[in-house]
Parts: C-alpha cells; sequence; structure tokens
C-alpha cells in the first residue's frame, strides 16, 4: 500500500514541485512562507477534490467531461435552496449536495454501464445538458454574495487547526479514497477493469457496474465541490467553473494517470493538481503575466505525458538475457 | 465441401439497399422534420437571406469536421482544433502588424495550421503518445502561445479585400464560405470513399495492428490526419478571422467540442473504424438548423446546447434501447 | 407577410444606415436589447429599465437577449438571428469593439438601426454610443474612491474584466490621465478578472500576496468588485485593504458592511437600459438622427449631447456609501 | 458409441462415486449460430477428464458456461447432484468452481499477489484488504507449485512463463473442487510441463475434479483419467481413457477416419531468394543467419518464447533489428517496415490472426485487397469492380467459405479467417511467406487444406519459412528446418538429421538423450 503511493512517478513529480518552489522563492521568498503554501493548498482544493473522482474514472478506461458541469449545476441548485429557505443547515445543504451530484454521476454511470455508450459521448452530453438544466433552474440569474446565508458562505472558510474546512475537505478525501483505493474491493477492482477488462470478468468483476461506480464517485465528489465552490466565492451562475474539466484532466495527466487505464494513484492526482495550483498561484507573485499560464500548463501536460510514455514503454519479453544467464 | 467456391457472390444487398438503412437516412429524416418544425414555428426561417446566414453558424466548424471525421475514423482525436485557430489567426494578425498583404496572410494562416498539425502529428507518431491527451496539452499549449503573444490586446486592421473569406458572396446568397464548405465536403467525400487512403484509415481505426501488419504505413496516414485536420483549422481561422475582421487570443473558444460532436452526431464511431462524410454534412445542417431555428424564437444559446447535447445521446441510445427492448 | 419583411429590409439596406425602418402601424416595434451575457444582475436591471421605456412609449416590444458567456463569436450568432427576425433596432452592450462590427454593419446595411451602450462598438458598426456616464468623469471617480480614504498616499491595485472590455480600458485609461491630482497614489498592478467571479477572486488574492502594502483595490465592474470585496474579507483584511469601484448596492451591502469596502460608485442601470431603449427608439423612428452635435431625447433622462465619435454620456455616477446603501440595496 | 465407465479401473477406484459437477442437456445458441446443442459434462472427485474436440466443438464455450461467463439457454448444471446456476463469474468461484484459462487473463499492471487472490483478497480489520497475508500466502502456494516468484513484483515484469505459473497460483488460491485446464501447457516449457503434471496428480490426490482441455494426445493419454468428445456443439461420447486409442477418439471427434497424412510432394529447390545475415537485436535475438531457396519449405523450430515470432516480425520490418543485413536475389534490401517488406517481395501470416491476421470488422474483399490496392486502383482512386476480381480469384484459389464477398470477416470461422490472411497475401504474389503457426487453432480437415496449399505454394517457387512448435507439421513439411532457442539459431537440420529427438534435443537444450 505504501508502494503503490511511493512510485517513482510520484517522487519524480513531487521534485518537480519542489525545484518549482524552489525557483519561485529565489524571485518571491514570500510564497513558501507556510501561511502562503497553506493558501494555495486551500486554493487548489476544489481540482484535487475533482482530480481524486477523475482518476478514478480514467483509471477504468473512462473520462468524465461533465464534472464541472456537474460542480456547477449543484452548486447553483443548493445556493438557490439556501436563498429560497435560509434555515436549511449547512449539514442538510452537505447531504443535497453529495446526493445530487451522485445522481447526475449515476445517470452517466447508466448511460456507460446499460447502454454502453462511449463515456467521451456521454459526458459530452450530460456537459452541454447540465449546464442548460442551469439556466433553465435559475433563468440565466446569479445568485450573489449578498443573497446567501452567512452559515452557508462561512462553512469553507471556518477554520480547524490553522487551516479552512476547505482545505480539511480535500485531505479527508485524499485519506479515505486512498484507503479506498488501496484496501478495498472495490477500489482495486477499478485498476482490474482499467488494465484488462476482459481478466476483470473471468475474476469475477462486473466492468460496466465497475466503471457505474466510478462515475458515481466522481459524481459525489463534484457535488460536495459544487457546494463549497460556490460558497466559497460567493456567487453561483451557469458558467462557474466553465472548462475546469479539462483543469482537472490535466491534473491527472499530469499526476501520472494513464490514460489507457488501470495505472495511477490518488497521490499522483493529488500532487498534479497541486503542481497545476502552484503555478496558477505563483505566476502573478513573481510577476510574470498571467497570460503565460496557459502556455505553462500545456508543456506541463505534454512533458508529463511524454515521461509517463516512456517509464511505461512496453518492456521486451528479454528473451536473449535468460540465455545469458544460462549461458 | 461440395459447394463450389465460386457461388460466393459480391454483395448479398445493393448499395442502394444498405444506405437506405443507414444512420445518414435517419439523421436527414431529423434533418428534415427540423427544417418543417422551423419553417411552423418561425415565420422569417423560410427566406434565402436567412438561411444563408445561418449556414455562418456550422461552416467554419463543419470545415474541421470533414477533417476530425478521418481522424476520429482512424482512431485518434484533436482536441487542439479551435486552439490551432486562435493561433493561426494570431500569426495572421501579427503579420498584418508587419504590412502583410491578403495573399500572404492566407500562406500564413494555412502554414500555422498546419505547423501545429504537424506538431501534433510528430508527438503522436513519432513518440506514440496518446493523442487525447496530447492534444489537451498542444491545446492551452497553442492557445497560450496566442496570449503571450497578445495579451490583452487585438489585432485588427485587416485589409479590406481580406473581408471577402468571411463576408463575401459569390453568388446572390451563396456566401464564399458556404462554396468552400461545400467544396470541401466533395473533396473529404472523394478521398475517405473513394481512394486507398481512404480504405487504409478505415483498416486503421478497425484493427491499427492490422493494418500494419498488412503493410499500411500506419504511422504516416495518422500524421497526414493530423496535418488535414491543422489545415482545416487554418481555414477556418482565415474565415473566422475575415468574418470578424479583429483577432483575439479567446477566439472560436470552445469549438473543439463542437465539432467534436457535430462528428459524432454525424455518425462517426468516436472510438474508431466506421463513419461517412455524409453522415457528417447531414450533422452539420442539423446543428446548423437547430441552433438559428432556436435562434429565431430567441431561446438562449445554452437551451439549445440542452438540445444539442439531449441528440448527441439520444441518437446513440435510441437504436440501442430499440434493441434491447426487442430482445426481451 | 414574410415576403413583404424581406422586400422592405432589402429594399431599404440600399438607403443611408442613418434611415430607420420606419415601423408600420399595426406592427409593434421591435427594439433588441443584446446584453454581454444573460444572468448578470447589471444588465438585468437595465433590461428593466428598457421595459419601462416600452412601456412608456407604447406599441414596443423588448427583445432581452445575449449569449450564456462573455464571447464575440455568441454574439454575432444572436445578432445574426436578430437580423433575420428583422427587428428595428439593435441596443447592444459589446463583448469585443471590433469583432461585432461586420455583422452589425449588415445588420444596419439591412435597415436595422444599431446603437451601442455600456460596452462601445468601433463607429462603423454602430449609428451612435450611449456611455453611461462621461468616461474622464468615472476614471477621475473611481480612483478618486480610493484616494478619499488614503490622506497619506498608497498602493492601490486595478482589477479590470475582460482585456477586451473597451469601456473598462477607456476609464483606467482616464483614471491614468489624472493621477497626478493625487500625489502619494501608486498603482501597482492591473489585473484581468475577466468578469468571472472565481478568477477575479483568485486574481484579488493574487493581488495581496504580491502586493503585501497593498491599500486599496479598484475594480471599475460590478462582478469583480464583488469578488475582490469577498477575497479581501476571506483573507481578514477588510478595513485595512478598501475595495472600490463600480458596484451594484444590492451585490455590495455585504461589503459595505463588513467594511470590505468604505464606498463605491455606479449609475443607475435602470435609467442606462431606459436611456438605451429611448435612443433606440428615436433613432428608428427617425425622430431624431445620429450625428454629431445632435441632441437625442431621453424620455425622463433628458438628452444626451453627441460627441465627434458619435457618443454621448448619460449622467454622472453616484456613490453609495454606509450612509446609503440600505436606501438603495432592494432597488437594483 | 458411447462407453460409459466401468468399475474395474485400477487408477479410479473411486469411479462410481456420483460427480462433483455435471452438465446436463446444456444448450447455448448465439446470434446465427448454435454453440452447445444438449450437451453433458461429469467431473469426478480424484480424477482428469479430458474434453476433447476441434475448434468450434464448443470447448470454450463450455468453459465459460462452466466458470459463470456465459449463462446456457437451456439444460441443468448440478453440484452434487443438485441443480444450480452460475449467474456471475463470482458464483461459480463460490461453489468451488475455478479455471486456468487458454490466455492469460491476468492484470499486468497489478502485483503477483493481488493476481492471485483479486475477488477473494483476506481481509484484515474493518473488512479492508490485508496485504500482508495476501502477499504471505501468494508465496506458500507458488512455493507449493515449486515456482520461485516474488509476490510484490509487478505482473508486467515476469515473463510468459511466469505469468502463467502465477494464474495456476490464482486457480489454486481458491478452495476449488473443481479445476479446469484450459490448454495449459501451450506457453510452458518442458521442465514446467512435467512441473504440472505432478502438480495435477498433486490435485487428484486431494480429490478435486479436473477438466483438462488439450489438443495435444501425447498429453492427453498420460494425464487424463476419462475423456469426454465433442463435435460441432454436440456431445459425442465419454469414457475411460484406457479403453480408446488415438485413432477411435480422432475418429469421434471428426466424424470419420482421418489420417493426417502430410502431402507428397517432390521439392524443386531454385535458387537461393533470401539470405538474412547477421540479425541481432537489443533483447529479443541475435546471430540470426540463413538463406532461402525458391521452391524450398523451412521450418523453424522451438519452444514457445524461443525468439522464432519475433525475429519473423523483425524481417518483416515491426520492429527494428539493432543490426543485420538483408538479400533479396543477392542484393541488399532495407526494410524498416511491413510495407517495405510487402514491396519487397516478403509477407507475413501472423500467429494472432484475429488481432494482427485480419482486420475482422472489415468485409473479405476489403481484407483481401488492402495490401494490393496499388494494384486494384488507379491514380490512387478505388475501382470496386477490379478489388471483387482480385478478392474473388484468390479466394476461389483457398476454396473460402462464405456467404458473399461483403461479408464481414470477423463473422466467418477460424479457418476461413486464416484463408482470408492467407489469400491477402498471394495477391500482392509474393516471394517468401512466412507462415506463423499457420495451422493453430485451425480444425483438422482446415489443417490438412493448408498444408496441401503450402506445398502447391513451394511447388509454384515461392520460398516459404514455416514457423511452428508442432513436431510432426515440422518433419512432415520441412526441406529443412532451423531449430532456435532463447533467441539464438542452435541448429539447422535436413535430410536423415530431422528427427523428433534432433529437434527436441536442441530446441530443449539437452547435450544428449531425447525426451519425449
Amino acid at each position: 500500500m505504501i508502494k503503490s503511493l511511493t512510485t517513482s512517478r510520484e517522487v519524480l513529480l513531487f521534485a518537480a514541485i519542489a525545484v518549482l518552489l524552489g525557483l519561485i522563492a529565489t524571485r518571491f521568498p514570500g510564497f513558501v512562507a507556510p501561511s502562503n503554501l497553506a493558501d494555495v493548498f486551500n486554493d487548489t482544493s476544489p481540482l484535487i477534490l475533482l482530480a481524486i473522482g477523475q482518476m478514478i474514472v480514467i483509471l477504468t478506461k473512462c473520462i468524465d467531461l461533465s464534472v464541472a458541469a456537474n460542480l456547477a449545476l449543484t452548486g447553483m441548485v443548493v445556493a438557490m435552496i439556501n436563498v429560497a429557505m435560509p434555515g436549511v443547515p449547512v449539514a442538510v445543504i452537505l447531504v443535497i449536495a453529495v446526493g445530487l451530484g451522485t445522481l447526475l454521476g449515476m445517470i452517466n454511470g447508466l448511460l456507460v454501464w446499460k447502454l454502453d455508450i462511449p463515456p467521451i459521448v456521454v459526458t459530452l452530453g450530460t456537459m452541454t445538458i447540465f449546464r442548460g438544466i442551469i439556466f433553465l433552474l435559475s433563468d440565466g440569474k446569479w445568485v450573489n454574495s449578498h443573497e446567501m446565508s452567512a452559515t452557508f458562505k462561512a462553512f469553507p472558510r471556518a477554520e480547524f487547526l490553522g487551516l479552512p474546512v476547505l482545505s480539511w475537505t480535500a485531505i479527508l478525501a485524499v485519506i479515505v479514497f486512498t484507503i479506498v483505493m488501496t484496501r478495498t474491493t472495490l477500489g482495486r477492482a477499478f485498476y482490474a477493469v482499467g488494465g484488462n477488462a476482459h481478466a476483470a470478468t473471468y475474476t469475477g468483476i462486473n466492468v460496466g457496474k465497475t466503471q457505474f461506480w466510478a462515475f458515481t464517485i466522481s459524481g459525489a465528489l463534484a457535488g460536495l465541490t459544487g457546494y463549497l465552490w460556490v460558497s466559497r466565492y460567493a456567487v453561483a451562475y451557469v458558467d462557474i467553473a466553465s472548462g475546469f474539466e479539462l483543469d482537472v484532466v490535466a491534473a491527472c495527466v499530469i499526476g501520472g494517470v494513464s490514460i489507457a487505464g488501470g495505472l495511477g494513484s490518488i497521490g499522483g492526482a493529488l500532487l498534479g493538481a497541486l503542481f497545476l495550483g502552484v503555478i496558477k498561484n505563483a505566476l502573478p507573485v513573481i510577476n510574470i503575466s498571467p497570460f503565460w499560464q496557459l502556455a505553462i500548463s500545456g508543456s506541463a501536460i505534454i512533458i508529463a505525458v511524454a515521461v509517463n510514455a516512456r517509464a511505461n514503454r512496453e518492456k521486451g519479453r528479454i528473451i536473449l538475457k535468460s540465455a545469458e544467464q544460462a549461458a | 465441401m461440395t459447394t463450389p467456391a465460386n457461388a460466393i457472390p459480391d454483395r448479398l444487398q445493393t448499395p442502394w439497399e444498405s444506405r437506405l438503412k443507414s444512420w445518414e437516412a435517419l439523421l436527414l429524416l431529423v434533418a428534415i422534420a427540423i427544417f418543417i418544425a422551423n419553417s411552423f414555428a418561425s415565420p422569417y426561417f423560410l427566406n434565402a437571406w436567412n438561411l444563408s446566414d445561418a449556414t455562418f453558424n456550422f461552416t467554419e466548424k463543419a470545415m474541421i469536421a470533414f477533417a476530425m471525421a478521418l481522424l476520429i475514423i482512424s482512431g485518434e482525436i484533436d482536441l487542439s482544433v479551435a486552439a490551432i485557430i486562435a493561433l493561426a489567426s494570431t500569426a495572421m494578425g501579427a503579420a498584418v502588424q508587419a504590412g502583410a498583404g491578403t495573399p500572404v496572410l492566407i500562406l500564413v494562416g494555412l502554414g500555422t495550421g498546419l505547423l501545429c498539425g504537424a506538431f501534433n502529428g510528430v508527438l503522436v507518431t513519432r513518440m506514440g503518445l496518446p493523442s487525447i491527451v496530447v492534444t489537451i496539452g498542444t491545446m492551452s499549449l497553442f492557445r497560450g502561445i496566442s496570449y503571450i503573444v497578445l495579451g490583452d490586446q487585438a489585432y485588427r486592421g485587416y485589409p479590406s479585400d481580406f473581408a471577402f473569406f468571411g463576408q463575401g458572396y459569390v453568388w446572390w446568397v451563396i456566401s464564399f464560405e458556404f462554396v468552400l464548405f461545400a467544396i470541401i465536403a466533395v473533396i473529404y467525400f472523394v478521398i475517405l470513399h473513394k481512394t486507398n487512403f481512404g480504405r487504409s484509415v478505415y483498416a486503421i481505426g478497425n484493427n491499427p495492428t492490422g493494418a500494419l501488419f498488412s503493410g499500411i504505413r500506419v504511422n504516416r496516414v495518422k500524421f497526414i490526419l493530423f496535418l488535414l485536420t491543422g489545415l482545416m483549422a487554418g481555414i477556418a481561422a482565415i474565415c473566422l478571422t475575415s468574418r470578424l475582421g479583429s483577432t483575439r487570443p479567446s477566439i472560436a473558444f470552445g469549438w473543439e467540442l463542437e465539432v467534436v460532436t457535430m462528428v459524432v452526431l454525424g455518425g462517426v464511431n468516436i472510438l474508431g473504424g466506421s463513419g461517412t462524410i455524409p453522415g457528417v454534412v447531414i450533422a452539420a445542417f442539423v446543428i446548423g438548423l437547430v441552433t438559428f431555428g432556436l435562434g429565431l424564437l430567441n431561446v438562449p444559446g445554452i437551451v439549445m446546447s440542452i438540445v444539442v447535447g439531449a441528440l448527441l445521446i439520444g441518437v446513440i441510445a435510441l437504436p440501442r434501447l430499440w434493441s434491447q427492448w426487442r430482445q426481451r | 407577410m414574410i415576403r413583404r419583411k424581406f422586400i422592405k429590409a432589402a429594399g431599404l439596406g440600399l438607403a443611408t444606415s442613418l434611415i430607420g425602418t420606419g415601423a408600420m402601424a399595426q406592427d409593434d416595434m421591435r427594439i433588441a436589447l443584446v446584453v454581454k451575457a444573460l444572468g448578470i444582475g447589471f444588465f438585468e436591471a437595465a433590461a428593466k429599465g428598457a421595459e419601462e421605456a416600452a412601456q412608456e412609449l407604447g406599441g414596443v416590444e423588448i427583445i432581452y437577449t445575449g449569449p450564456t458567456d462573455t464571447t464575440a463569436e455568441g454574439q454575432i450568432e444572436v445578432i445574426n438571428s436578430l437580423i433575420a427576425q428583422g427587428v428595428d433596432a439593435i441596443a447592444i452592450s459589446a463583448n469585443d469593439p471590433d469583432a461585432l462590427v461586420p455583422a452589425l454593419k449588415k445588420a444596419m446595411q439591412r435597415g436595422i438601426t444599431v446603437i451601442s451602450w455600456d460596452s462601445g462598438v468601433a463607429p462603423e458598426g454602430r449609428q451612435m454610443h450611449l456611455n453611461p456616464s462621461s468616461n474622464p468623469l468615472i476614471g477621475n471617480m473611481i480612483i478618486k474612491l480610493a484616494a478619499d480614504h488614503l490622506p497619506d498616499g498608497g498602493e492601490v491595485a486595478v482589477l479590470s474584466a475582460s482585456a477586451t472590455a473597451t469601456n473598462q480600458n477607456i476609464w483606467i485609461e482616464e483614471m491614468n490621465k489624472v493621477m497626478g491630482n493625487y500625489p502619494g497614489i501608486e498603482v501597482v498592478a492591473t489585473v484581468y478578472g475577466d468578469d468571472l467571479a472565481d478568477k477575479s477572486y483568485r486574481e484579488a488574492q493574487g493581488l495581496m500576496q504580491s502586493h503585501p502594502d497593498l491599500d486599496a483595490i479598484i475594480a471599475p465592474t460590478s462582478v469583480g468588485i464583488v469578488a475582490a470585496a469577498q477575497a479581501v474579507e476571506d483573507a481578514g483584511k477588510a478595513g485595512q485593504i478598501n475595495v472600490t469601484g463600480l458596484g451594484l448596492p444590492s451585490e455590495m451591502a455585504g461589503a459595505i458592511e463588513s467594511g470590505a469596502s468604505k464606498s463605491f460608485a455606479i449609475w443607475n442601470p435602470i435609467d442606462l437600459g431606459y436611456s438605451a431603449a429611448m435612443i433606440a427608439h428615436a433613432l428608428a423612428t427617425e425622430a431624431a438622427t445620429a450625428e454629431p452635435g445632435a441632441a437625442i431625447p431621453m424620455g425622463r433622462m433628458g438628452s444626451v449631447t453627441l460627441d465627434d465619435t458619435n457618443s454621448g454620456a448619460m449622467a454622472d455616477p453616484f456613490v453609495y456609501d454606509s450612509s446609503n446603501i440600505d436606501a438603495f440595496k432592494s432597488i437594483f | 458409441m458411447l462407453m460409459h465407465s466401468q468399475s474395474q479401473v485400477p487408477t479410479a477406484p473411486e469411479a462410481n462415486t456420483p460427480p462433483i459437477l455435471s452438465l446436463d442437456g446444456i444448450t447455448k445458441t448465439f446470434p446465427g449460430v448454435k454453440a452447445l446443442s444438449e450437451v453433458a459434462l461429469n467431473l469426478y472427485p480424484g480424477q482428469v477428464t479430458a474434453l476433447v474436440g476441434e475448434n468450434g466443438a464448443g470447448k470454450s464455450t463450455v468453459v465459460k458456461i462452466l466458470t459463470g461467463i456465459y449463462q446456457p439457454d437451456g439444460g441443468a448444471i448440478r453440484v452434487d447432484g443438485h441443480a444450480t446456476q452460475f449467474p456471475t463469474a463470482r458464483a461459480a468461484s463460490d461453489a468451488g468452481i475455478t479455471a486456468i484459462h487458454q490466455e492469460t487473463v491476468l492484470f499486468d499492471d497489478l502485483s503477483v499477489a493481488e493476481n492471485i487472490f483479486i475477488g477473494h483478497a483476506p481481509r484484515g480489520r474493518f473488512g479492508l484488504i490485508d496485504w500482508a497475508a495476501m502477499e504471505r500466502r501468494s508465496n506458500e502456494i507458488l512455493k507449493s507449485i515449486g515456482a520461485t516468484i516474488d509476490p510484490a513484483q509487478k505482473l508486467r515484469d515476469l515473463g510468459i512463463a511466469s505469468k502463467h505459473l502465477v494464474a495456476i497460483a490464482r486457480a489454486l488460491s481458491i478452495d476449488a473442487r473443481v479445476v479446469i485446464m484450459d490448454e495449459p501447457t501451450a506457453a510452458l516449457s518442458h521442465k514446467e510441463i512435467q512441473e504440472l503434471y505432478e502438480l495435477v496428480e498433486k490435485l487428484k490426490a486431494q480429490g478435486k475434479a479436473i477438466l483438462f482441455i488439450s489438443h495435444k494426445f501425447d498429453e492427453i493419454f498420460h494425464i487424463a483419467d476419462r475423456y469426454t468428445v465433442f463435435r460441432d456443439g454436440q456431445f459425442i461420447g465419454e469414457g475411460m481413457i484406457d479403453q480408446v486409442n488415438e485413432g477411435q477418439l480422432v475418429k469421434m471427434m471428426v466424424g470419420r477416419d482421418v489420417d493426417h497424412i502430410f502431402p507428397k510432394r517432390e521439392s524443386h529447390i531454385g535458387d537461393e531468394v533470401l539470405k538474412v545475415v547477421g540479425y541481432d537485436h537489443p533483447t529479443e535475438f541475435a546471430e540470426i543467419s540463413f538463406d532461402l531457396k525458391r521452391g524450398e519449405i523451412l521450418g523453424f523450430y522451438g519452444l514457445v518464447g524461443a525468439g522464432r515470432s519475433e525475429f519473423m516480425q523483425s524481417l518483416f520490418g515491426i520492429t527494428r533489428p539493432s543490426k543485420g543485413v538483408v538479400r533479396i536475389d543477392g542484393r541488399v534490401r532495407v526494410i524498416r517496415s511491413p510495407a517495405d517488406a510487402v514491396a519487397n517481395g516478403i509477407v507475413y501470416v501472423p500467429e494472432d490472426r484475429g488481432k494482427q491476421g485480419a482486420i475482422t470488422a472489415l468485409p473479405i474483399f476489403q481484407n483481401v485487397t488492402l495490401p494490393s490496392l496499388g494494384k486494384t486502383s488507379k491514380n490512387g482512386f478505388l475501382r470496386l469492380a477490379e478489388e471483387f476480381k482480385l478478392a474473388r480469384e484468390y479466394t476461389e484459389r483457398l476454396d473460402l467459405r462464405a456467404a458473399s464477398l461483403d461479408t464481414n470477416v470477423g463473422n466467418l470461422s477460424g479457418g476461413n479467417q486464416q484463408k482470408v490472411v492467407i489469400a491477402k497475401w498471394l495477391a500482392t504474389q509474393p516471394r517468401v511467406i512466412i507462415l506463423d503457426e499457420p495451422t493453430k487453432g485451425i480444425d483438422i480437415g482446415s489443417k490438412a487444406a493448408v498444408h496441401e496449399f503450402m506445398a502447391e505454394l513451394a511447388a509454384q517457387g515461392l520460398a516459404v519459412i514455416m514457423v511452428s512448435s508442432e513436431i510432426p507439421e515440422i518433419l512432415g513439411m520441412s526441406d529443412r528446418a532451423i531449430i532456435m532457442r532463447e533467441g539464438r539459431i542452435v541448429a539447422e537440420l535436413d535430410g536423415d538429421d530431422l528427427t523428433p529427438e534432433t529437434l527436441v534435443r536442441h530446441a530443449a537444450g539437452i547435450s544428449q538423450g531425447a525426451t519425449t
């Protein structure tokens, strides 16, 4: 279990982040101050949460392009509930957010499982449908800060042991899903299904059902993040987190999750998200025009996938080596 | 054993029979239904100029969709097409600042498209990387370069004759863009369905290993497909830039998914191996008609996207649901 | 009916762009109010104002429309469908000053009256432009709001909307012109939040990190100012960093209360929408002509006088602070 | 024809005990195909039952029904006499049925231990997977089958033979009463096969019922106690193995007397066509040099994993050699891709038909003309009439059977698919044809046809390279044989030197004495 957390790929990425932080520190030492790093982590938390879900989906050889739309829809729904009924406690809001997100994830999962539609088509479709539903629900109107209740907005910001709840949620998710992925049957089934669907069937694992659960988890995390996002930025509208799904996929790819399925870890997704988070937060601080950000993260994706491909290159059967040993 | 082998007929169905039962036929019915519904829903629909204006909603995307269809049939994908438009448009804008005339602008636009396509192609075919990830990366990279070059600025001041490509009319209501779209559709129809190259695209998409073992130069074909996709993005960049008369780095944002949607709606299997150009042409019209028809009713764009999203899932799900239901 | 409309439009397309379509007696005049994106509170309020104008004029139908995200391509599709419907006038707040010109030119050729308001279009793409207020006034106002609370000078930063938003850029330009009047005030950075709440929030956070001594954030955009106020509040710097600029009282009430913002300014968006509709109607009915020096009536808002680029200003911005916020926060 | 067991069989005193598992009247239909028609199968404790039949007889379908992958359309599955069902793979394994599959159905990116225990991993506190226990128990099982594999290793890093041992360990990790072995020795070396036999004896002693599927008769007669024969999805007969001989069994399998005689042919060996000098590859093979003449059939023999296919694919341009020269008609040719190879008249019929040989989703005629499109087209434009003409010409020569030439290859039987692949290459009019295990997994009838055809090709002056793991095939067809072991050529034999003993000795690296 420890082994799966610390493969060489993650060490490499960790080193890359450390080097990056070092470089930033030479230009702006304040960036690596613990309090600032905590801010960066807090800021990256939504990306971490979504990357965990996305990683599980990609692990099963699927992709979920609807996460950001799911987040936005769930966020809008809880925001509207809060406006309509400011008295609803945060605990109930959380349940609704996770529940609705789960439901939306299940819709994706069912279409993939029962109708065998390619995941990219399913989630491309639901992505636009979810966004459209937000528009229909809200009539295109924004839910603004002043309309939300104080407790609704306070939850992600509340500090506990010096860190905001938003950060704790990400940390908790990392821990929980590390255990799920390494120590439970379902977690291992995700790896099995993506690694070799044929073999998984022979092992008694239902491939479609496992993919369904992956989408469900991804949806649940997107729903949770939906509430956290909306309450943290204190605004909800149709286009929140627009295009964020690509950041999420990018975080996974940088974190060494193989798009071909079966390879990846929670640690990788976490580090991939942090890598993007550090870049995003550092650029304005070290006075590089924010217009560079897109090109940098694009290059990071290309480099990451090239490095991973090199590491995973199919090894030969090494017939000769054994010949030399025998000789 | 006694059956003589020469009893094998060439075909069991005539080409017309199989065409009638095809996806394209179904899609054509959908298109006709939408056309009729639109004519009833809005008094402004059946009007030559309005229909002509409506084509601008899809012609540029469809041009890319043809090349993308071939790429997807071959089992690859290019999500960087919209970013290539941005980069090609930026390059043209920079050329204008340097005093270039329209012919040079065309070359710059096409050249940038080809270069970007080649870059994708090299990463995918030479380094053996998965195209979906590579092109998510280059999608950020290409547009990122536009942002670095342009930042918060915009390029304008395109020569007046350059406006023809996006705003010109060839004859009466027939716009230059529409003519270009039609010509490109015919060219891609011939490439995919009438040439050896098209046959190898299908072979590769169905079984890349088998195609390689059959002596097809798989990587060369894929590389050419990436080049073509880049080239088409370059052509679309010329049209769009001409139509807008200016360049910003956010130009054509999000088009890659609309192009993929068009291709998939056209019956191209996202997993590769099957699909036709007529299907993509009809899908382009379906999307164009839906968005224009709803636009005439002042339905917000996002609601149209629900319709398109539902169409996308529905047209694939319904036949499967039907066959599942029949098996009961 | 369809044919008639078409012939009418095509025939008038030959005439000069300044000639309106002249509403048919039995038809309602249709004025399209095209906004940057649907759902933004500011524009919703403007739409209310336009409806008010329509009521007052009678026989006028307002089509309130726009894309769902702030792109020029989206607005072009909207404009194309408006042309197809043969509306009588388009009043647009543009996402891009240049990219919309060809589409709007086409509209004018088909005999549609085109004006821009709030965020303008290049002169060849419209008949006139209505600034909510005079640009120099706004430029001066936003820096004055910050400076008033910094008697000893200090560092301020600007959080703008998208980099291509014309109005934002002009205001910042005007602001820079009058910086000499405010000694000790230094603009340390200009960042862009693209009128997206989360991006604006992050940009504001970045400003606080990179400029620890920051005293004020000026956000001349209603989305940016709310996000910046939230970021300052979350950083526990309410009272230390003053967020000011242009915002809506309803959205900024919380920030005034928490002290994250001491004051801000805005013109009345209802008045703006009202005025835009009035002007569009006046031009479309040929009751007025858009030419330099002309005064175009705007109903209860008086009239606007056009300068040599055919643009004019509606009214002065109004300042809101803790003393008057409660009276306005429920209005817009 | 039915030969039921008698109690006097000495090796199985408990033969009268009821079967652990029995299939009764099982029927399974796929769209258009009746795969199984009311078949029966009985598996007894402590006995090995060999299931024999040609390809397409329904053996794999039975395995899939027994392991819960497929659901039968009719009939009963009985465990200890009680009718039951296996709706999922899980249900079958819970009933104590485990299988070692033909293809290794394992996970490359998971550890050895996890491959063994996936689906039934030992649990610790809170129901979480106990990795330490899993590795410990894996180690025990691996040791018990004589494998020295680190359970913490990733499966990807193992060779094929080791992977197979992991598959066996996986089957044993389930406390099974019924063990199904579907061609278990296909990928194993001589030594490993011996170990497998010992393992089977051990399982028998533990009272487990074993279903053993194999094409190798020597193996069947060595290990099995009973046999069951299927033909064309129907049950033909069952009985004790010592009451039949090879000929009877074959007759039951094919429904007629078959003496598989290799075609008599006279070799007309002509000039040298191909000369390979010093082909090296960093990991797969080294120092491969040989020549090949017109009209000659050159056999390549060796154990699985000897590097034969790897070399052939390199000769065909799939992989690049690090060193080496190919001469065709005496002139040096550079082959960087299969396209180059085809252009130089070298074609390759791969072993993996479905993946490498045919493009199963495309119609027959398109498969046949794929490498010859240059001939059937004009200026790069397709001419369908020409394509059909060419396809018809070559499929007729091979006596292909299909509904139409635009039928997808995937809808054909294995033998007919192989004919399409061969037709495809003949249409290019090659000079050298490489056939990699040309008759593997093909029914006996088609096998003979392929052999005859091969002889005919050689007679027409084509140079043939035949890679085969079957000694009779090498002996029966080759003019000359090259034996490879561990990536190198260890012997080149012809004439009287070409005997089963020499082949086995060189291939296994045994200095003297022979084993069978």
